[in-house]
């Protein structure tokens, strides 16, 4: 009872206190970009964050990274509290955790009067044109059948367009699982001497994948010439159970992030390949595009389809090229709003095409 | 009202005080939510949430868990929009009686097999999952546009989202049903004691199946709402849903034991557990202590809201 | 015969299990195979010995994966890492699993004197920690530097990396403390009737929190290895070992009604489900339906094992 | 004579609730006292205070002339009190060994290790003293019935090793779930400990009170109302202090003019439960009351169950009003209406956490309803407050949880829960009155003549003989699940007590 008694009273005023401390700058929506993202650790989002914040600080504005953990739920409730209270003319650039929700997450900043950009997923039918076109002004994604495609082959050369392949796939329902999975199908068809033996899914996770490749080395042995990780985590774990079996670099693995673990293992040898995407441009891409249109820099009606759902370029990680992309260093300058708004399609590599997502 | 009686009313009421506080907090930092627009919206992107949390309760207020109810929306979202195209608005119902079923069956096996419900749903919680992906190939699927189940659920009326009308329909329904049935009597007086009600004459089995049968059915109610919204389906669109729906219950003051409880407090459970979602976002916390912080208000929350004189063993 | 099904039906159930898949695989009976399935059950067997003593007290601990990932991250930027210029050496070690054991011990505390149901509060916890480990996390992936650590998963002793044996040795400590410690006896007694304990003048708390920070000191543990075998120091290192865990203890006949079940059973639970998981690989059954599979795998092997102790008097739950 | 132990001037509240109020009790070294009193009297209250399980509000224990604090059961075994539980207390997933020395300073233990050797040796000695031939490793849960209350009473007496003054061994209820021939084997443990002991000995019932006591002590209300030696004893004077009112047995006895039906309504051929019963035939026809009764073990109780559905595995051939009774279950069993009041009242009688009027209403509350499964609270009410009355159910009001009531009024709670509806032919009561005072005792001893009056079938497994003898037409004797007598007429011409225990043992 006293319990009770004493937790209410004590609760009601740890809320007063809290809420009113917390003050709530209501002041000019456009200078305050809400950044939705997996989490905030690992490589890609730590340098995505990073281009994002540039732009953002570089016209004296502020970037509200908020985490999802990869969960369209809370993702759905965080754009929910956050345009709940009005949001008109908010900014946002998000990335939907699953190509299911896109549609309400767009929607939903469309009603509120905001304006996004995505990053990643949508599904196939929807395009930022055709689904809140006011709102939603562009969708930014890398690739996933290039990174899968250019990985495959660099396979086919290091084995010399023979032998046998197994794949480590990311969650099944991911659109980058399955544009990867499309590349290295395509790089297959050109190199028909490499067959894939088999394929299991990882869910993008080390420990997984090191499980999984150590039940193959049982089950196919010497076989296996090389292996495919959808990911770089994925690619890790591979190459740490080929590392228990003693054939580490001897069996040739490629992964997909640049994550800087995994291309040290390309400059030791270990690891043949990775595909990184411009992470820190997309970010500022995204934000640019956000930001421009908010304050009436770029027209929304101007804007191409080419312009509003394109690829990022991407660089494929070999020996040849690791250490110089290790060693590289992003100048602020370069990410400034100025700077990106002067070619803000500088680094398109196209318009998405149908059938990827 | 003497001191006493306020004591009382706390006690009893404890999950609506909560509420109120929480609303109090949330409003006094961005007033803005108060508006009916913001409100609904909220209400709307919720309603799957919600729905889920009415069913989850009645097995929690027989003392079992169903684990299933997440792997269940998602398993209904991709047979909903799959059978969409050829069944059109009745593919939604179709989905629902057929997750009710189900549920029904696993409610009925967990007496018959005498394998506790958390097992039992467990791996039905697994079978659903191999199922939705094996039927999508762990693609997602569109439902066919112009079905008016979905449109309706989608849309408002009388400017309340259909939706969360239908929430609040089946939670009092449902809570008609716990007060006035011989069913609902049979539900709470299992959760106290369930060899003593089954000696007392009562079909155990059915109350089980029964509950079961609810708690999937509003899971799959809750996978068509969801798909009402996002217009796709995937063989994961839910899964994250059954961490949050259990707190909701649990947020409420249903006891994980059984027998204390009811659907509204439930339902008022899981508003909280949204509102706190909603002020922990909103108070320019960095991303990374977020989590920390709707973990440890979740935590004060609950203690606020159990009626711990109702409880015998703390487990 | 019926008498070794009652008592061992787990492991007639993993006999089962280990027959089919070496008829239906070639590759599935080879010692390489049992080495793989060893090294895979090594972590799931660490958290699964400290979850079995919270279950045989009748409470639950939901908060394996966010203590495991925390363990992971504290380890990663307390060591010799890629990131960050703390360097305590293996004291990170003792200092990881105090953080494990005062988690748990907060738990149980929370539990006990706010009389909160341990499901709650220990989700609350998973929540929290998750959480901590991201506000621990620096800005890049720590990389392990401290070869002592990751020499454990990498140094082999006849085909086995010492996380085995290190696994090994736990679960002989674990088998002892069960047998013959009072915490380990005690702690099934709790679960059968804990008010018959509490009038008998047993420290029930203490012992409820023992039980919890062993449990927490045991998925630490498992972050520490985590981190030795995938060499860096991650958010999401823990994700994915609660529910292999429970259904571990629970496949093994650990019921979570509390009282019954063990350190053994848990044991032969967690092999049903990593031969489970390696032998559907080893058959190439269809991925997407693996989870199909392994959720009725599930059922019928608690179905079968437990059959005999069908009564018409008997609460399920 | 010295003092072993005394209270002074006890006073416990519950919440509004005056369980004791300014108790004094003295026991000399070597006494046996018979505390006795109706249920709800405070004699399980004051047991407790003794054993450290609650503390008093105000008052002063002493041991030995000191003034002691006895805040735990570990504390007052230290101090030589041991109490032997009514409920058993033992925990059936450890061993013997293990639960002998459950309540005792950790002396098996160094530094929380087990030394099972010593545990061991130790355990056997104090089986020895209770002439119990087990493994001290063997678990509880493969332990029969009487066994086990063997060891509660050798878990109590090790105190003998441990203190070393003078012992206070509390015994409450102990005899309620045994046999004749096992409350003799307690009553000689009894005498053989009270060379270095005194004894408190808690029971409902006066002959067995009269048979082992030195003194007699009664509680009314929470208070002390006579403190007889034994020599001083005038039996109708205590009762007369205990329930208010005189003996009510003799008129019990009144023999019933019974009106039992022709045809019968339960016919069992040949029943065989493998391991509990076999080759049970028996009839029992509308109006009649067949008094079952045997020794623990016997299987008496396994009649009753399997009627009701709750055999695992039964063979043989069970008639209904003339059709094979096919029940599987007991839902099955009440919609035939056949009603079970089982012996475990709080595990399997009644409902917990729940109100009293959920209890009575829960099997046949929907035939008080609208109809299509709904209920009618308020009708319910009203019928529901009818039983209360008639069967004089003591409780604030009908929306009290039963949890707070006593052991006898939860009884007639449960049983009320059978007499609710309007469908019932057979009930079948299994040791309705365990735990129950005299006034309770007679009251239900009135409601079960008046049940069978009106026709329903009635079979009962009685808990004294004196209450089948009271209640029954025809009794049947068990022994080892087998009939081993059956006795018509006996209202008319009551068989003596001595014939129905040797047909028992």
């Amino acid at each position: 009872m006293i319990f009770n008694k004493l937790t209410t009273l004590g609760l009601t005023a740890a809320f007063v206190a809290a809420a009113s401390t917390v003050v709530f700058a209501q002041d000019d929506t456009s200078k305050k970009l809400y950044l939705g993202v997996g989490n905030t650790s690992a490589d890609y989002w730590t340098q995505m964050i990073w281009g994002a914040t540039q732009v953002m600080e570089s016209v004296g504005g502020t970037v509200a990274v908020i985490g999802n953990d990869f969960d369209p739920q809370k993702s759905l409730q965080n754009i929910g509290a956050i345009t709940a209270p009005g949001c008109e003319g908010c900014i946002f650039t998000w990335f939907p955790d699953s190509p299911a929700f896109t549609k309400t997450f767009v929607e939903k900043i469309g009603d509120a009067g905001g304006f996004i950009t995505t990053l990643w997923n949508r599904a196939e039918e929807i395009h930022p044109w055709d689904t809140a076109p006011d709102a939603w002004i562009a969708n930014i994604s890398f690739d996933g059948v290039d990174a899968g495609y250019q990985n495959g082959m660099e396979l086919c050369k290091a084995m010399n367009g023979e032998g046998a392949i197994v794949v480590l796939q990311g969650v099944l329902d991911n659109a980058p699982a399955k544009q990867r999975t499309m590349g290295l199908e395509k790089a297959i068809a050109e190199c028909p001497g490499m067959t894939i033996l088999d394929k299991q899914v990882g869910s993008w996770q080390q420990a997984p994948a090191q499980d999984i490749m150590r039940t193959w080395l049982t089950k196919y042995g010497d076989k296996i010439k090389g292996v495919v990780g959808q990911n770089d985590a994925m690619a890790l774990g591979a190459l740490a159970a080929l590392r228990e079996a003693g054939l580490a670099g001897k069996v040739f693995v490629t992964g997909t992030d640049g994550s800087s673990d995994v291309v040290k293992q390309i400059e030791s040898g270990e690891i043949l390949s990775t595909m990184s995407g411009l992470n820190e441009y997309q970010g500022a891409v995204a934000a640019a595009l956000a930001y421009g249109v908010r304050v009436g820099d770029i027209k929304v009606a101007d804007l191409t389809e080419a312009q509003r759902d394109f690829f990022m370029q991407q660089i494929l990680i070999t020996k040849a090229n690791a250490t110089e992309f290790l060693a590289r260093k992003p100048d602020p300058a370069e990410y400034s709003y100025e700077a990106i708004k002067a070619d803000i399609w500088a680094k398109s590599a196209g318009q998405i095409p149908a059938g990827v997502n | 009202m003497t001191k006493d009686t306020i004591l009382m009313f706390l006690r009893r009421n404890g999950a609506l005080v909560v509420l109120a506080i929480i609303l109090t907090a949330v409003s006094t930092a961005a007033p803005g939510i108060l508006r009916w627009r913001a409100i609904n919206s909220l209400l709307q992107d919720n309603a799957p949430l919600l729905i889920m949390i009415v069913g989850a309760t009645l097995p929690i207020l027989l003392g079992c868990l169903d684990l299933s109810i997440a792997a269940m929306a998602s398993l209904a979202a991709v047979m909903a929009a799959m059978l969409s195209p050829a069944l059109g608005s009745a593919s939604a119902y179709v989905v629902v009686a057929g997750a009710a079923m189900i549920g029904g069956l696993q409610g009925w096996m967990i007496g018959r097999l005498q394998v506790p419900s958390f097992v039992i749903s467990l791996g039905a919680l697994g079978i659903f999952k191999g199922i939705g992906m094996y039927l999508t190939a762990a693609d997602m699927v569109g439902i066919a546009p112009g079905i008016s189940v979905y449109e309706t659920l989608g849309s408002r009326s009388f400017g309340i989202s259909n939706a969360f009308i239908l929430v609040l329909i089946v939670a009092w329904l449902f809570t008609l049903m716990l007060k006035l049935s011989n069913l609902g009597r049979n539900i709470y007086a299992f959760g106290a004691n369930e060899i003593a009600v089954y000696i007392s004459g009562v079909r155990r089995d059915m109350v089980r199946a029964f509950a079961f049968a609810a708690s999937s059915g509003c899971a799959a109610l809750g996978g068509v709402m969801m798909i009402s919204q996002t217009m796709f389906a995937s063989a994961t669109v839910a899964n994250s849903l059954l961490l949050p729906a259990l707190v909701g219950v649990v947020v409420g003051g249903t006891a994980i034991s059984g027998g204390v409880g009811g659907v509204l407090s439930s339902l008022i459970g899981g508003l909280i557990a949204i509102l706190i979602r909603v002020g922990v976002t909103i108070s320019g916390l960095p991303p990374e202590s977020q989590d920390v912080a709707f973990g440890i208000t979740i935590l004060i929350a609950v203690a606020l809201t159990t009626d711990r004189a109702k409880i015998g063993l703390v487990k | 015969m019926s008498n070794l099904i009652k008592s061992q039906g787990p492991l007639l159930a993993l006999t089962g299990l280990v027959v089919i898949f070496s008829v239906f695989s070639e590759s599935f009976a080879s010692m390489a195979n049992f080495a793989a399935v060893l090294e895979a059950a090594a972590i799931p067997a660490i958290v699964a010995i400290g979850l079995t003593y919270v279950l045989m007290q009748a409470s639950i601990d939901l908060s394996v994966e966010g203590v495991a990932s925390l363990a992971n991250i504290i380890l990663s930027i307390t060591v010799a890492n890629s990131v960050t210029t703390t360097d305590i050496g293996l004291w990170a070690i003792p200092l990881v699993l105090c953080a494990g054991l005062l988690v748990g011990a907060t738990s149980a505390a929370v539990s006990i004197y706010v009389r909160m149901p341990s499901l709650i509060v220990t989700l609350g916890m998973w929540l929290t920690t998750v959480g901590m480990a991201a506000l621990l996390f620096p800005d890049r992936l720590p990389q392990l530097l401290e070869t002592r650590i990751t020499q454990l998963a990498i140094d082999k002793q006849f085909g086995l990396s010492w996380i085995v044996y290190l696994t090994l040795a736990l679960i002989l400590v674990a088998l002892w403390v069960e047998k013959y410690t009072r915490f380990g006896r005690m702690s099934r007694a709790i679960g059968e009737n804990e008010p018959v304990l509490i009038m008998s003048g047993i420290k029930v708390n203490r012992h409820k929190i023992a039980a919890f920070a062993l449990a927490g000191g045991c998925y630490a543990l498992a972050g520490i290895l985590l981190g030795a075998r995938i060499g860096v120091g991650n958010t999401q290192s823990g994700v994915g070992l609660l529910f292999p865990a429970i259904a571990a203890c629970v496949l093994g006949g650990t019921l979570l009604s509390g009282g019954q079940g063990g350190i053994r059973q848990s044991m032969i639970g967690v092999l049903i489900l990593v031969s489970l998981r390696n032998g559907l690989i080893q058959i190439g059954v269809d991925p997407l339906l693996q989870s199909a599979l392994e959720g009725a795998v599930i059922i019928i092997a608690v179905a079968g094992s437990t059959w005999h102790l069908r009564r018409k008097v008997r609460v399920i739950k | 004579m010295t003092t072993a132990f005394s209270l002074e001037g006890i006073t416990k509240r519950f919440g509004e609730v005056t369980a004791l109020d300014n108790v004094s009790l003295t026991l000399n070294e070597g006494e046996v006292l018979g505390l006795i009193g109706q249920n709800g009297s405070g004699k399980s209250t004051i047991m407790k205070v003794m054993a450290g399980l609650h503390r008093p509000d105000t008052g002063i224990i002493r041991v030995g002339g000191k003034v002691v604090q006895l805040r735990s059961p570990l504390e007052a075994a230290q101090a030589g009190i041991g109490l032997v539980h009514q409920e058993q207390s033992l925990i059936t997933s450890l061993t013997v060994a293990e639960n002998l020395f459950l309540d005792k300073p950790a002396t098996s233990t160094r530094l929380g290790v087990y030394r099972w050797a010593k545990l061991r040796d130790r355990a056997k000695h104090q089986l020895e003293k209770v002439e119990l031939d087990i493994d001290p490793f063997t678990s509880v849960s493969e332990l029969s019935f009487g066994q086990r209350q063997m060891v509660e009473l050798a878990k109590v007496l090790s105190l003998e090793e441990l203190v070393h003054g003078h012992l206070v061994i509390l015994f409450d209820e102990p005899t309620a779930v045994l046999n004749p021939p096992e409350i003799q084997s307690l009553f000689s443990q009894i005498r053989r400990i009270k060379h270095r002991s005194s004894v408190v000995f808690v029971s409902h019932r006066m002959d067995e009170i009269l048979d082992i006591s030195d003194r007699v002590y009664v509680m009314s209300d929470g208070r002390n109302v006579a403190d007889r030696d034994k020599e001083n004893v005038n039996v109708d004077e205590l009762y007369e202090l205990m329930v208010g009112k005189q003996r009510v047995n003799r008129e019990d006895r009144k023999p019933r003019n019974a009106q039992i039906g022709a045809e019968p309504a339960l016919t069992l051929k040949n029943v065989t439960v493998p391991g509990e019963i076999e080759g049970i035939s028996l009839t029992l026809a509308p109006g009649e009351i067949l008094g079952l009764i045997g020794v623990q073990g016997s299987g008496a109780e396994t009649i009753l169950r399997t009627v009701f559905g709750l055999s695992d595995r039964w063979s043989g051939e069970i008639d209904y009003f003339g059709m094979p009774l096919n029940v599987d279950s007991p839902p099955q069993a009440v919609d035939k209406g056949i009603g079970y009041l089982p012996a475990e009242r709080k595990t399997e009688g009644m409902i917990r956490n729940t109100t009293v009027s959920e209890n009575v209403a829960i099997t046949y509350g929907w035939q008080h309803g609208h109809g299509a499964g709904l209920i009618s609270r308020a009708r319910e009410r009203g019928l529901i407050h009818n039983w209360v009355t008639k069967l004089g159910i003591k409780t604030p009001s009908i929306g009290q949880r039963i949890d707070t009531l006593s052991g006898g009024n939860q009884q007639k709670v449960v049983l009320s829960k059978w007499l609710f509806g309007k469908t019932l032919k057979v009930l079948m009561l299994d040791h309705p009155t365990r735990g129950l005072d005299p006034g309770a005792r007679s009251d239900l001893f009135g409601v079960i003549r008046e049940l069978a009056d009106q026709g329903l079938a009635i079979l009962l497994v009685g808990d004294t003989l004196d209450e089948v003898l009271t209640l029954s037409d025809a009794i049947i004797v068990m022994k080892d699940g087998r009939v081993s007598a059956r006795i018509e007429g006996v209202q008319a011409t009551p068989p003596s007590e001595e014939e129905l225990v040797k047909a028992m043992v």
